[in-house]
């Protein structure tokens, strides 16, 4: 047995997703440091992190992580951040058999249809996302369209939410590819089709990257008395939310809303060592950091890939958003989510979401679309 | 003020790993016209260019007047009154014949302010100039476009003309044209280097001559003199004029 | 006089560059045990796809003059035939073969008909139009997601015998488990080689010599009677076949694929910097190129992590070393070659060797 | 000779925009999305004023034009994020202040660093398009990774001034304002552009230098320092359609200008190598056909302008108007 | 025989070949003559293909040319040199002459399209290409690439491409411009020799009125594109259209 307990860490380091690696990264860190304490050490074993760019390519990824097991001799790895690159290395844990904690890729089929028992995650998946969504502003009488990417990430979200939703009306879907720049075709399609709808309009966006979606309210949605919600996102893209004082949605992390003992202490660690609040991808990271830590204290340092699979199922760890568990089925992380309101404070650059309610994972029925 | 307005010094010039020119001595006597002569690949062309800064010689010099120009850029050259007509025309076939014009006449902003008798003249010298003249430049004949070649060489006074080849492709009239404006040209007090094929061409309007041959100027002199020696000619250019 | 024959009478004619070229092949032929782990034998792999998809863009670009960027768009159709073909119909040889098949077809059709209008329009304007109609490719693969996977990709599995799983001897030889793995580098390898070999051959054809005077001058090709839609509509599909079959292997030995991976504009880009580093009209530039730059590229990261370890006392100079600043290190790269290598290595050592 | 002028592409948009007009349905839809279109036309026109010079022109082959764009926009982020109490300000005029210098800021800086681009990495490959792609494709690799450097990989939010948010109506469509700005800022450049280009030799000898460069440098003309004045301009100018491109996303990306390059080749194609008004013309045509599209057949937004290009070559091979042959 | 029947060309409104009927039968040659502009070359461009005529048409012993592509008319015997210099560049003086050699005779390279054999292996088209380059006087130049030869050489190897195609119709577009009056007559030689062989039709566009006067059995004048006389040398140049608006000298001597 020897004394070092590898862990590989493969995300995009840089690539398009570059900027969310960096958080993944900080949060992994950090959460490592604060689930040991700051020693690195479990049982007696030191927790060496290898960190590998797949720079955004599944090939890359793929290799990357067979290297990791075999030429690094990693027990166990983290990552990727983009979901192509995700998919692509499923097998290869299966091929290795050793343990891939997903984090932060959002693709369902990573815990559905492609999934094999190596595979665990901690980010939150597509479903989870939209569900949460749906149970935010899901009331009688409200009618909804929705904005999405004309991609997996789009389709996928738009089909969880339309399935969760129970009590309102979902009258259109909107693709658009996701290089859009201009919105108005979209915007304009939304419009006629909203605007002689009863009640309540909501106009219901699931965007990532580039491109700006918010900027049809420049159309003057008011008119039509149209409101847009919408998942929450990183601080830079929720500057755009500044101008929507009062959209409702529901997020996966806001460093202000989860009121624990964890979030507080990475708050501080991170305000402490950037100046700044820590963002979405920080806390995922930080939770797959708690998530190896709990596993490896559970098991006292054994690295043995069946021991560990058995340890993970059902296993509950703390994490910046509160409590989660791998669920048995699929090995996905049950989390909270976070139904809020925005409000334009001019002391933040962004638009500030307010905690209207916690959506426990009890109150998600979030699918299992695995098969065992 | 010397007698020569442009004299080379034991000039060699090397294109890439060639070495062309092995020393050309040369001058050329102001408001007189030279013909520069050889067979192919002599370094006729390549004097000229040495000349003009397309090419740098390597060692000697050029001078223009009282002036070294051997190491000035291009643009300086042509800017102290030299104007070139280089082998192949140089003819932007993208411009119209017009444009082809206004760009030789540097002190004009379009051409309206082309100097007017001095485009008459050129129109009545080679009436094909003025019969294109909003024409693709590249459409042009094969002699059309050595008229418009020399035709921009002369569209503004310049001190020196440095000419290639300029009757190649030309009917027997338009050469006899082309005599003619040189010779007004010299009696204008232009100086003109001329690098010449047709014999008949070089007899008629030289005064000196300069015969070269493998990278060197081996004979000059007046081109009365020349022109009497059947034998130097035989020797010199493998015929008798 | 066989290995003449055999390289179609285009000896190396520099002694250096026959050294080159005769350690790449041992080293390629015995990458897997003279560099062993995972990653090795991935960028010997990689070289290997590199060399062929590289040849065969050299023979559009070097020997006819053609500036196509949908060279990668054949290279994806290579690729994806594999891996739709191999995720439909599941891992067997009759899969692999039908989808190599299909995709050859394809591309046929495809690069005839963009062979066919390379001729309506100038040259710089057919680069950008296959610029537009290899982006629209990818957005087309990635749009048709229930067939390829969209931005996704496809996973998939191949027959037993090439896969990693599949063990022909339980004893390790020299320290290398004999495996699927292995096996599946070795059938890159012989296919690698023939391919290649066969490139060199059609390019000093009496064909290859046609192409070349079109490059130079396809008026007067046309004029002393050689009909200049044939050779470039043949040479345009011929060297989109041999991109395809490159993409089959890229896929066969990846056992994956998406439109990151086979189509993007990167690929392009590298695989234009390559013919342009090897020397371009020399399929053995496309040879020394390609080991040169993947290797380069696959290592790059590595070495800056020791450069930028190195250059800790200073920081701005650390943070410009940084492994995550490796595209600008490459960026850097791009332009010193197109400096330092105006005739590429193979011309550079020729043009040494003819002094 | 008679000059007549060649006036059948100027029919192009408005014969688009009557076919588009029944297809829409509505009146006013279809006025909303012809508004939007023409002036994200102006946009991309903006964005590619530099391009027909550096590439209609000049014949560079700059696939590191693009980098200029991102330079602008990142460059007028900084400037913008000083003045906040002017941007912040529902006053027009005071958020034009700011935006001004922002602009002028933005050209400066991309017209600089345009000027170490031309010496360093264009000027050993005039007249080599393969090498002109390649060592443009390194230059745009380093310079994004320089504002990676600079500005972090994370998109950055470029907020639109206060008073240049929100949309006006005519007959109940919407225009929005910005885009009214971009339209007039457009017309600007493409007035400058024409009339230099139009009224003055530069064009032509940029032209005759890119064919024959000695021979221009026979006549006497300064050809190297003529073509980084062109270049360098060309540089300002996408640095300019930086800020307009990226106060329109509204945000910023490392990646933005690789974004948009396909965008503008094609747009310039659409033109005509070398022509003004023809790029003018093709960024009108695509702003209006990624409307009209978006809104009638959405799933094939992505690939309106690629279907436009290969249209317009058919009818005419050489883009709408040559004024480059090449 | 190759016949023009109504030859035409506009560019535009210009008519640059205005309904050319001529026949030229082999075994002799036809000088071109007209002033700068006239349509020579023009005319030339639309017997061997460049340009498409607007009207008229084509013939060769009987078989149509009209619509066929430069290359198939190439192949049915006809070969033209260029009046301006249009070589393969960067390719060496051997090998350009090779390819001419290859393209239009049958054999194992099969004119080029055969992908497999090695080009290097076929003799007969380097000792045939080597037989050329010492016609014209090449020879020892047959390594350099053609963009350093000067413009002498050039026009030489010009020449030295169409030999190699051996045409039935050779047409020469002032085979000697630019070309050193010592070096000239090895052009000119050779035409003489194709002369002899009497099969060969020959089309010569010259300037060089010395020229003309030697070699042609036959010359026409075209002057702006239209035909305006055919017949033996001596009356041709006599005639008053030649001398004044070709020679300009009948102006002078009235
Ligand atoms: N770019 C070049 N590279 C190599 N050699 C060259 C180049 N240009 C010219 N030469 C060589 O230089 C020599 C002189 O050429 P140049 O063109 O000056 O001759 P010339 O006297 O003008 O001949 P011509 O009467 O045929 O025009 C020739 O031997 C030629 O091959
Ligand atoms: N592609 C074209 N487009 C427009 N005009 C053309 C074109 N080709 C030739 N012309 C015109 O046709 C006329 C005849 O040209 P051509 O080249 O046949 O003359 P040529 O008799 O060969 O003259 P030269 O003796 O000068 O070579 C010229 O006036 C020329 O401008
Ligand atoms: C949330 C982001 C990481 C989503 C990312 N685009 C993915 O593919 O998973
Ligand atoms: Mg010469
Ligand atoms: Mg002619």
């Amino acid at each position: 047995q020897s004394s070092e307990i590898r862990i590989a860490h493969i995300y995009s380091k840089t690539g398009p997703l570059e900027a969310y690696g960096k958080q993944t990264q900080t949060g992994f860190t950090m959460g490592l440091d604060y689930a040991t304490g700051g020693t690195m050490m479990v049982n007696g074993k030191k927790l060496v992190v290898i960190e590998k760019d797949d720079q955004g390519k599944p090939d890359l990824g793929k290799s990357l992580l067979a290297a990791a097991y075999s030429d690094d001799k990693a027990a166990l790895a983290v990552g990727p951040t983009a979901s192509g690159v995700a998919l692509a290395m499923l097998p290869v844990a299966e091929e290795y058999k050793k343990i891939l904690i997903v984090e932060p890729a959002v693709a369902d089929s990573i815990t559905g249809d492609k999934w094999n028992k190596y595979i665990f995650r901690t980010g939150r998946n597509s479903s989870q996302d939209a569900i949460s969504n749906a149970v935010a502003i899901d009331k009688a009488g409200v009618t909804v369209a929705t904005l999405a990417q004309d991609n997996a990430f789009g389709r996928d979200g738009v089909k969880a939410f339309g399935t969760a939703l129970k009590k309102a009306k979902l009258v259109h879907e909107e693709y658009l590819p996701p290089a859009t720049t201009d919105f108005t075709a979209g915007a304009q399609r939304l419009i006629d089709k909203l605007k002689d709808q009863p009640g309540r309009k909501i106009i219901w966006i699931v965007w990532a990257g580039a491109g700006n979606p918010f900027k049809i309210v420049d159309l003057d949605l008011k008119r039509y008395g149209i409101e847009i919600a919408t998942g929450g996102n990183i601080l830079p893209a929720m500057a755009a939310y500044k101008n929507l004082p009062g959209m409702e949605g529901a997020a996966y992390y806001y460093f202000g809303i989860p009121k624990n003992p964890v979030n507080e202490a990475m708050v501080a660690a991170h305000y402490k060592q950037f100046k700044a609040p820590p963002d979405f991808f920080t806390a995922g990271g930080f939770s797959a950091a708690m998530a190896v830590v709990t596993a490896l204290k559970k098991t006292g340092g054994d690295t043995g890939t069946n021991k560990l699979i058995s340890t993970m199922e059902g296993m509950s760890f703390d994490t910046p958003k509160g409590k989660m568990t791998f669920r048995k089925e699929d090995h996905q992380a049950m989390q909270s989510m976070y139904h809020f309101k925005i409000k334009a404070d001019p002391a933040f650059a962004w638009g500030v979401p307010e905690l209207v309610h916690e959506i426990k994972p009890e109150e998600m029925d979030i699918p299992i679309k695995n098969k065992r | 003020m010397s007698t020569n307005l442009l004299t080379l010094e034991a000039v060699q010039t090397h294109i890439g790993a060639y070495h062309i020119l092995h020393g050309v001595d040369l001058a050329v006597p102001r408001g007189q016209l030279t013909m520069l002569l050889g067979r192919n690949g002599a370094g006729k062309t390549t004097t000229l260019r040495t000349i003009m800064g397309l090419w740098h010689a390597s060692q000697g010099r050029v001078r223009f007047g009282d002036k070294d120009i051997t190491a000035l850029q291009t643009p300086q050259i042509a800017g102290l009154g030299i104007a070139y007509v280089p082998e192949n025309m140089g003819i932007f076939s993208d411009l119209t014949v017009k444009e082809n014009m206004l760009l030789a006449a540097r002190g004009a902003k379009n051409a309206g302010q082309i100097d007017d008798t001095r485009l008459k003249w050129i129109f009545k010298l080679f009436p094909a100039v003025e019969k294109f003249w909003n024409h693709p430049a590249g459409k042009l004949s094969g002699g059309q476009k050595q008229m418009l070649a020399v035709s921009r060489a002369i569209v503004e006074p310049r001190e020196l003309l440095l000419i290639d080849e300029p009757s190649k492709g030309l009917a027997p009239v338009m050469i006899n044209n082309m005599i003619d404006a040189f010779a007004e040209l010299k009696a204008s007090g232009v100086t003109i280097l001329l690098v010449e094929q047709n014999i008949n061409f070089a007899q008629r309007l030289g005064d000196t001559v300069a015969v070269m041959d493998n990278g060197r100027v081996v004979h000059s002199g007046s081109m009365a003199a020349f022109s009497a020696d059947a034998q130097l000619q035989q020797s010199l250019l493998g015929l008798a004029l | 006089m066989f290995l003449k024959r055999l390289l179609s009478n285009d000896m190396p004619r520099s002694r250096l560059l026959a050294l080159l070229l005769v350690v790449l092949f041992i080293a390629l032929a015995f990458a897997p045990f003279i560099f062993p782990g995972v990653k090795a034998l991935s960028v010997a792999a990689k070289v290997l796809v590199f060399v062929v998809l590289v040849a065969s863009f050299d023979l559009l670009l070097g020997y006819t003059g053609i500036v196509s960027f949908a060279h990668t768009m054949f290279f994806g159709i290579g690729a994806y035939g594999i891996a739709i073909s191999a995720s439909r119909l599941g891992p067997n040889w009759g899969a692999v073969l039908l989808g190599l098949v299909a995709s050859l077809a394809i591309s046929l059709v495809l690069s005839f008909a963009i062979g066919l209008f390379s001729l309506r329009v100038r040259a710089i304007f057919f680069a950008m139009i296959t610029l537009a109609v290899a982006s629209a490719f990818q957005t087309l693969a990635s749009q048709l997601s229930d067939f390829t996977g969209g931005e996704d990709g496809l996973t998939f599995k191949l027959p037993e015998l090439i896969s990693p799983s599949f063990e022909f001897s339980e004893e390790p030889f020299l320290g290398v488990s004999l495996d699927g793995r292995l096996l599946c580098y070795y059938l890159l390898f012989v296919a690698a080689v023939v391919l290649v070999l066969a490139l060199l051959r059609i390019v000093h054809s009496p064909f290859g010599r046609v192409l070349q005077a079109i490059r130079e001058n396809e008026f007067r090709a046309e004029a002393i009677g050689y009909r200049v839609v044939v050779y470039r509509t043949t040479a345009a599909v011929l060297s989109a076949l041999f991109a395809t079959l490159a993409g089959a292997m890229l896929a066969i030995w990846l056992r994956y694929n998406g439109p990151d991976t086979s189509l993007s504009f990167e690929i392009m880009i590298d695989v234009l910097l390559i013919v342009v580093i090897g020397g371009m009209g020399t399929i053995y530039g496309a040879a020394v190129g390609a080991v040169l730059f993947v290797v380069a590229q696959s290592y790059l990261q590595d070495l800056l992590r020791v450069g930028s370890e190195a250059a800790s006392g200073l920081p701005w100079l650390a943070a410009l070393l940084s492994p995550d600043r490796w595209l600008l290190w490459l960026g850097v790269l791009f332009v010193l070659s197109v400096y330092y290598f105006p005739t590429g290595i193979v011309g550079k050592l020729r043009a040494r060797a003819a002094r | 000779m008679k000059f007549d002028f060649d006036w059948k592409p100027l029919l192009l948009a408005p014969i688009l925009a009557l076919v588009a007009l029944p297809l829409t349905g509505s009146f006013s839809t279809w006025l909303t999305l012809t508004v939007a279109g023409l002036a994200m036309g102006m946009i991309i026109f903006i964005i590619a004023s530099g391009l027909t010079l550096v590439f209609g022109l000049m014949d560079v082959l700059n696939f590191g034009h693009g980098v200029f764009i991102a330079l602008g926009a990142f460059v007028a982020s900084s400037v913008l994020g000083l003045m906040g109490d002017w941007t912040g300000s529902g006053e027009l005029w005071r958020n034009l202040v700011a935006v001004f210098p922002a602009m002028l800021v933005a050209m400066a800086v991309a017209g600089a660093v345009g000027l170490a681009f031309e010496r360093f990495i264009v000027r050993p490959v005039y007249g080599q398009h393969l090498k002109q792609i390649l060592i443009t494709m390194g230059g745009m690799i380093i310079g994004e990774e320089l504002i990676k450097v600079i500005w972090g990989p994370a998109q950055i939010p470029l907020p639109l001034p206060e008073a240049l948010r929100g949309s006006l109506f005519v007959a109940d469509a919407a225009i929005s304002k910005y885009r009214l700005l971009a339209v007039a800022v457009g017309v600007v450049v493409f007035g400058l552009l024409a009339w230099t280009l139009g009224r003055t030799k530069i064009g032509l000898l940029i032209r005759a230098g890119v064919q024959d460069r000695e021979m221009v440098e026979s006549l006497g003309y300064r050809i190297g320092r003529l073509f980084v004045g062109v270049f360098v301009v060309g540089s300002a100018l996408a640095g300019l359609g930086g800020v307009m491109w990226g106060l329109f996303q509204q945000n910023l990306v490392p990646q933005m200008g690789a974004q948009v390059n396909v965008l503008i080749f094609i747009v310039i194609i659409i033109g005509g190598l070398g022509s003004t008004g023809g790029a003018l013309i093709g960024a009108l045509l695509v702003g209006l056909m990624t409307n009209y599209i978006g809104f009638l057949l959405p799933t094939l937004t992505q690939f309106a302008s690629i279907f436009l290009m290969v249209a317009v070559l058919l009818w005419r091979p050489q883009g709408v108007y040559p004024v480059a042959n090449r | 025989m190759l016949e023009t029947l109504d030859l035409t060309i506009r560019f535009g409104g210009h008519v640059a070949v205005n309904g050319v009927s001529c026949a030229f039968a082999p075994g002799t040659l036809t000088a071109i003559v007209g002033p700068n502009g006239a349509g020579k070359t023009t005319y030339f461009n639309l017997i061997s293909g460049q340009l498409k005529a607007s009207a008229g048409t084509v013939s060769l012993d009987g078989q149509l040319l009209s619509g066929l592509s430069p290359s198939a008319r190439t192949h049915a015997g006809l070969g033209r040199a260029f009046q301006l210099t249009n070589l393969f560049p960067n390719l060496t003086v051997l090998e350009n002459v090779r390819l001419a050699v290859q393209a239009t005779r049958e054999g194992a390279h099969r004119r080029g399209l055969n992908l497999w054999s090695i080009w290097s292996d076929h003799k007969g088209l380097t000792e045939r290409a080597d037989q050329i380059l010492s016609d014209v006087a090449l020879k020892s130049r047959e390594h350099a690439t053609v963009a350093s030869l000067p413009h002498g050489d050039q026009r030489k190897l010009e020449v030295a491409l169409l030999m190699a195609l051996e045409p039935k119709v050779f047409m020469f577009d002032e085979p000697t411009a630019g070309m050193n009056a010592a070096e000239a007559p090895v052009i000119l030689d050779l035409i003489r020799k194709l002369k002899q062989d009497k099969t060969k039709t020959i089309l010569l566009v010259e300037h060089k009125m010395d020229v003309v006067r030697e070699l042609a059995d036959r010359i026409i004048v075209l002057h702006n594109g239209t035909l305006v006389a055919d017949g033996e040398p001596a009356e041709v140049i006599a005639s008053p259209v030649v001398q004044e608006a070709y020679l300009g000298i009948a102006k002078e001597a009235a």
